[in-house]
């Protein structure tokens, strides 16, 4: 096998030192009867060559080429060159976690930075390096605010991601915890008055999301003096994080659950991604996850180590914060790469002309369909009703090579035939045009078949 | 260093600040195409909730940013670099090939809500690795969403709450052997268990009497790691799955030490219920400075109607798609469907093998072990005699004489070339030196492992001090960790001068 | 060390034997997919000409592929690493964009013999870098077949010949600087020109008297390269091109130093008649080690007949094609088209540069090394105070006193995190100190290289001895280049032990 | 510009350093009339994203999932990932040459093996890295072989690749050394009495190729007789460097000149490639390009350095042994890295799986069209004359995605509709199989028209 560093002579010379005649020996202590007698039944060695061209035919199989106007938590960035190079280093993409601090300063030196640029753009104290994604990040951070607050229940805002919301119900219930959730205004935002009847002395945490999962930006500030009278604390979850670079943060948050893999991470079909929590100074001890902090070596020198590992499993065991051991450290330093590529400034800019985008595709589509949510600021993505259903549309759609928005009638049966939309800086005004073209379309045949229903009727 | 090594030597290094210390306004590495829609006022747009400045985020050009990076990469060890024999961790060789197929096109840009009809490739990547996941461990079922080990673990013992559930009652404790891995117990209390400890017998196997002794119906669960961290096969393993089973538990099996079984043997076999694996170990995926990972979890029959939402199945008309219509279970334990990236490389790995391959890698993995037991048996402490599976484990008991610690020994393994082994654990064995070396390393680099390991045994009779005070052939020297943790700087501050 | 220095430490790194070193038979990194079509007796098909042994080639595994390459690689320093100031080399950044486009699947697996139909990819990027680099020359027409500079001046010289010859005689002489390039004289002999010395005046520019003195009928062609070696811009260039244009000579430049001129000055504007260029210095393709490169030639119509076969042309139908038919060309210096892999590249830094980037980009490597000057006068010899274009030559002079010479300087820049500047010519300077900054290097990084340069100007002072030892801090000391050239050991023999 | 580390605040304060008030003050030493004040006519600056979407195009026009027959000095050999994961690490690959052996030791260790594996395989003593490709490495030997002998004139075999042959035409023009050229008999070899009546006193060098232009192996030994009785030097020049997994080199040769692009390098259209000279030790002086030489440094620690300079433009200038400077290092690395992963037996089966490939589909071929030069044995090429021009044939192969041999008229207008055939390792039996069906289906309609015409003649 062409990945194993063995002759038959070193096998042999190495039975011979360890004593025994066959490498059978060696597992002569496990019981015949589970000892497997035959090849296991997976496909033969394939040379690296078939290998290629048999993901590569899996590859073609998947949509390769569409332009695609999907969002709803994995979105579509240009990802700069930079980053597969620099994580390519075989220092990077095969060292492990840096528990062994003096030959691994490169990784730890990165996650320093990491943490620091994640404060500066969510304008918290203090940011881990990571979780697993955007959806365990939520689900943590409220674990992380019951423990703050010796509380035990969990108010949801319905404009979160509907698999966030999914995780955090698998991850409470057996902890039970009572979720409670509420409803969205005509706005897309939360539903105030609602939220107020529903926190009560054992809230333990509000989480909401913004930009919500409809793409509108909530009013945060509102929503966090309303949460904090209560004495709960407020959880916001970001799944679009490019909108950082021109949307405020929630600085009013007390714990921010973020997830960044639109900061140059693939869309991958879903993952890795990259969850990240970002908190106050004064929370940080129950904080999940690992920190990197900055030191001194015994000449003065500095340099960085993992830190406060008395939060985590392997010293705290059934005490400790989280049970998150390998975490996500190199999908981390893709988005540091991104971070660093733009900056202070191009991350703006970035950000500005996925706005930009947004809003002439939805004036466009909102020419023909339903524009949701009109009445609140929005980022990169909106909601269109179409007197259609939505996936009848988009089977078309694939003729033109167009994957269409997302239909919400899953998670969202109230809004029926309505379906989230989502430009970035990768979405060309023409693939915009054709797809408005193709919803036009739809309206229009759909107005034409009513009509005539309608002459009928007369005809009677 | 007194004793001369042929496995390193110091050579000149790069210093690099922090990329903060390098950013000057007006620098960029960064570039959008001229836009092609109109420009827009984000002021009128967004109101209050624009965002008006990005504070200390850098300003830095490409170079930049390459040199910074690639420098701070030479200041890690790596697989790529030699040996990196930390046990528990299996850190083997991370094939090439694996992240050229995970970068193709179509795979690293395809859409988690892309139609079905034109996601058929991940489907089937998914589908064919999961078969071959079952058939390597002989359960009959699979989950590939779990995110890493740990999650993997959280993930199996929900299945278990729920399938107690449907029996009436969740019951109240897991129990779990002292020298288990510390995501066990803490994935227990996630899951709202109380963790009962059972006591390892003279050989560091479960005692089998405390074991039936301590279960009852109130246990739901055994969590075992097989073989376990002392990297012994647990021989009585039949009689243990029996006396879990006749009191209705069920027998987790934390498949973290897999690399040990692979083609050799099956847990399905031997009467395991519930399993994770840890594709970042024993199926070759990066482990990239810490992640990322994937820990699917493979169960019998009996907990299917649990898996975790939603489950890929062949559809009639043959394509391949998800069901998410399972009442019964746990629900989601993240968005998506885990870290797909990880499954590309996971089953490149697989087909690589083939079955001989597969079976030759657990083979050499187990010899190499069992060479380094040999080579360091009688210089070091081997509190346990057992057979050694694919990782040994001895104790700094003889160097404690000379105040000599194992994380001594570990750092002065630094000057000799050497990432450390594992010192954290397992706590059944005081100052434990837990060494995995994998099957991807050659006798040449296991003969100067063992050479750099009997030199420090004697450099600890002859100078104790020099090596307190390893290492010495390192950037930075050791790093005080006590202060980092006193006073902790967790980012850096524009104040702050380096 | 006395000085410390901010730029780089020592630190552990990994040593290597050879790859033959660590062969054993039946190890292998590779495997072939089964064969579709029946198997062969090679005995039987190829006789005696059928080969039984490979001898002493290695047998080796994956990882230890991986392991071995990945080692020898941080033995080297790099641009990625740091400043790389060699004189004459542009050692200027990499782009990595450059390495993705030219790994697309169609240009890297391009034949260069299939159909023009389909090539017209690679047909439109030659295009579009031959327009880009005629108007950046300011030349009539260009060819990018010559494989680097010094095959572009054997092109160049062959047309100049050709061109002669079509006018009655190919006359004798080639008039070369003595501050030029080896590869000048050197490319002169091999198209059969005696080479004639021209002496540079104080300035360190053509003596344009003496020139005048020594042009005559017998003189092909001036190799000019401007700006020159010395770094300074030839000013009376206008003189010097009418000057060889009265006699019916030629001017050829020698366009390896054009990193001075981009967007700012055009060599056809003042004169010059035929000129190379290096991609791989001024347009960032990578150095690799020693290349490949990339040496296109630029002419002016007069000499568009001789242009090397075949030549890319827009058809009647618009497509590209290749034209073959050209009676009076010099014929081919190269099979095939060139190296299309750094056309590539070299596009695609001009691509991202624009306008505005390549004067940027001009006027910053200028802007560089004036500042390097500055930083370095008076604690180096300056021969010549001629106004510094892109590069600035300094003497040992100074230190010599001290028995310290350019080579010990450089050897000790080392020890300062730096690669060494280069030594060896132009052999007007005695001792030359020969530094290009290059545009990629920031303000920061070149005020730590001239912090290293004064304190090592002190050290000659103060412990000459230790400069002359240097390098200090690198895994191998000084090594015999000597004993190597008097008994060369050229390959590595399985008797010879390490 | 993104390339360029500087803020204008850096800039400003440099200018000020300097002493100079703006950076025209620079360029102000270069006469007015010759400084260009407008921008340069060249494409506005590009993102990133641009440029990658600009070459995707041009990539998608130029040939892009065709199966390909062509050989003829360029080869399509499978590429293991390993390599470019490799070269593409910054030490390798931003490294300048290696004269700093001190910061240089990766790349020169390198070098040394690989001379070290080209000996091995070519049966010669020394080897040189690099030359620019095949066609200036064999023009170079011959350059070489006229200093070792102090003779003028040059033979070369119409067998040897026509390219090759007008690079060497172009190189020995300008230096008075004329040449002649002798044919080949049927079998495709070199003709033997033609050699001996054409070899001189005068003749420094005899060229050819073996495997030669159309794959056939030339029975060196006995070529290596006629020429070395007439006190000649036999130069050989091989194009399919995988040949040597399982063809005996040409060890009578005195020199080799080698095109090593099968090993590892991509087709790249045409370039870049490796040239290798290989000789005997004894002829290492007059030897073109970089050699690297084994040493001890001062604590007598194992080294390499580049060595024999004094061959070399930089220290010669116009007594050199060629002008060569820059040449082709990271292809060199990259042909390394494919002997490496081959190495003793896997380039022999690599060599054997061409061989079968060819086999089939010689035959194959040969049922329908004539397999010429069938009288001696060959590697992986082979030439089949068709009835109709192989033109023709080839454009309708474009439909069914498949590039034909190349067709040789222009070449060898008296071998009429003849193409040459290529089959590697990456050669399919189906692909095969479907040329092999044009060609069959292009005789059948040939055949027909005869006939027709036949009928016709009757007719009157
Ligand atoms: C025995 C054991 N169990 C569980 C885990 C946790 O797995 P992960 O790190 O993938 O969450 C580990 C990993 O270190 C382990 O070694
Ligand atoms: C001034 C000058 N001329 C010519 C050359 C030769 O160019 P190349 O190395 O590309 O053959 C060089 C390269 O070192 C050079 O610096």
């Amino acid at each position: 096998m062409r990945y194993l560093p063995k002759s038959p002579a070193d096998r042999e010379s190495m039975l011979k030192a360890i004593g025994v005649r066959s490498v059978d020996d060696l597992f002569a202590f496990i019981p015949a009867e589970y000892r497997l007698e035959r090849d296991l039944k997976v496909p033969r060695q394939m040379a690296e060559s078939e290998i290629v061209d048999w993901f590569r035919e899996r590859s073609r199989e998947n949509g390769d080429g569409y332009a695609s106007f999907l969002g709803a938590g994995a979105y579509s960035h240009y990802r700069p060159v930079v980053i597969d190079a620099l994580i390519s280093r075989g220092e990077f993409l095969t060292a492990y976690t840096p528990y062994q601090a003096e030959v691994s300063q490169g990784t730890l030196q990165s996650i320093f930075e990491f943490q620091t640029m994640i404060c500066e753009l969510t304008g918290m104290e203090v940011a881990n390096a990571s979780m697993y994604d955007g959806s365990t990040a939520a689900a943590e951070a409220v674990m992380m605010a019951a423990r703050l607050t010796g509380r035990r229940s969990v108010v949801i805002a319905r404009s979160v991601h509907p698999e966030y919301r999914e995780v955090l119900a698998t991850y409470a219930f057996h902890q039970g915890m009572p979720l409670s959730t509420i409803g969205f205004a005509d706005t897309g935002r939360v539903d105030i008055r609602a939220l107020e009847k529903a926190i009560t002395e054992d809230t333990a945490c509000v989480l909401i999301q913004s930009p919500n999962f409809f793409g509108t930006i909530e009013d945060v500030a509102a929503i966090a003096d309303v949460v904090h009278k209560r004495g709960a604390k407020l959880v916001v979850s970001i799944a679009e994080a490019v909108s950082l670079g021109i949307v405020e943060p929630p600085r009013e948050a007390d714990i921010i659950a973020m997830e960044a893999q639109s900061f140059g991470v693939p869309l991958g079909f879903g993952g890795p991604y990259c969850g990240v929590i970002a908190t106050r100074e004064q929370f940080v001890r129950q904080m999940p996850g690992r920190l990197v902090g900055q030191t001194t070596d015994r000449n003065g020198k500095r340099g960085f180590v993992l830190t406060l590992a008395t939060r985590e499993q392997h010293i705290r065991r059934e005490k400790a914060t989280s049970n998150i051991c390998t975490n996500q450290a190199l999908v981390a330093l893709m988005v540091n790469i991104f971070m660093t590529i733009y900056g202070k400034i191009g991350l703006r800019e970035l950000a500005k002309q996925n706005l930009a985008k947004t809003v002439y595709a939805a004036k466009s589509f909102g020419k023909h369909g339903k524009l949701l949510f009109s009445g609140a600021p929005r980022f990169n993505e909106f909601v269109i009703q179409t007197t259609e259903d939505p996936k009848a549309i988009n089977s078309r759609g694939l003729g033109h090579k167009i994957v269409g928005g997302l239909p919400l009638k899953k998670f969202y049966p109230e809004l029926r035939n309505a379906s989230l939309w989502c430009c970035t800086e990768m979405t060309t005004r023409s693939s915009i045009d054709t797809a408005v073209g193709l919803v036009a379309e739809s309206e229009r045949s759909q107005r034409t078949t009513d009509e005539e229903s309608a002459v009928q009727e007369v005809g009677r | 260093m007194k004793h001369v090594t042929q496995k390193a030597t110091r050579h000149v290094n790069q210093n690099e600040g922090l990329i903060f210390e390098k950013s000057s306004p007006g620098k960029g590495a960064w570039r959008l195409p001229p836009l092609d829609v109109p420009d827009v006022d984000a002021a009128e747009l967004l109101g209050s909730s624009e965002r008006k400045d990005l504070g200390q985020l850098p300003e830095v050009s490409e170079i930049e940013i390459i040199r910074h990076f690639t420098r701070l990469s030479t200041w890690n060890y790596a697989i790529d670099l030699g040996m990196y024999p930390l046990g528990s961790c299996t850190m083997k060789y991370n094939p090439r090939v694996n992240e050229v197929v995970s970068r193709l096109e179509g795979l690293a840009n395809g859409h988690p809500y892309q139609p079905e009809k034109i996601s058929q490739g991940a489907l089937r990547i998914m589908k064919t690795l999961s078969d071959c996941l079952i058939e390597i461990t002989g359960m009959d079922d699979i989950t590939l969403q779990p995110a890493a080990g740990a999650q993997g673990e959280l993930t199996g013992l929900l299945m278990v709450r729920a399938y107690h559930e449907s029996k009436g009652a969740p019951r109240k404790k897991i129990l779990i052997p002292d020298s288990a891995h510390g995501t066990n117990p803490a994935t227990a209390a996630m899951v709202g268990y109380a963790v009962e400890n059972l006591k390892s017998n003279a050989n560091g196997m479960v005692d089998v009497a405390a074991l039936s002794a301590q279960m009852n119906e109130q246990v739901a669960a055994l969590m075992l790691t097989n073989p376990n961290t002392l990297g012994v096969f647990e021989q009585e393993i039949h009689k243990i799955a029996d006396l879990m089973h006749s009191k209705g538990g069920l027998l987790y099996m934390d498949g973290a030490n897999m690399n040990a079984l692979v083609g050799k043997v099956r847990p399905g076999d031997f009467g395991v219920d519930v399993m994770h694996l840890n594709l970042h170990k024993t199926f070759s995926t990066p482990h990239g400075g810490g992640g990322p990972g994937s820990g699917p979890v493979a169960i019998k029959k009996i907990l299917r109607p649990f898996l975790p939402t939603p489950i890929v199945v062949t559809k009639s008309d043959g394509t391949l798609g998800f069901d998410y219509d399972r009442p019964q279970s746990v629900g989601r334990v993240r968005a998506f469907y885990g870290n797909f990236g990880m499954f590309v490389r996971a089953l490149a790995y697989t087909l690589a093998n083939g079955p001989d391959g597969l079976r030759q890698t657990t083979e050499d993995a187990v010899l190499n072990a069992n060479y380094i037991r040999k080579g360091l048996e009688g210089v070091y402490d081997l509190p346990y005699s057992t057979p050694t599976m694919h990782e040994v484990v001895f104790s700094d008991k003889l160097q404690l004489k000379k105040g000599v610690k194992t994380m001594d020994i570990a750092k002065r393994l630094i000057d000799y070339g050497f990432h450390p082994y594992t010192t954290a654990f397992p706590l059944i064995v005081p100052g434990a030196l837990m060494i995995e070396p994998t099957e991807s390393e050659s006798k040449e680099e296991m003969d100067l492992f063992i050479e750099a390991m009997r030199a420090i045994a004697e450099e600890v009779e002859q100078d104790p001090e020099m090596v307190l005070q390893a290492p010495h052939s390192t950037r930075v020297s050791r790093l005080d960790e006590t202060a980092a943790a006193r006073k902790p700087v967790l980012r850096w501050k524009p104040s702050q001068s380096h």
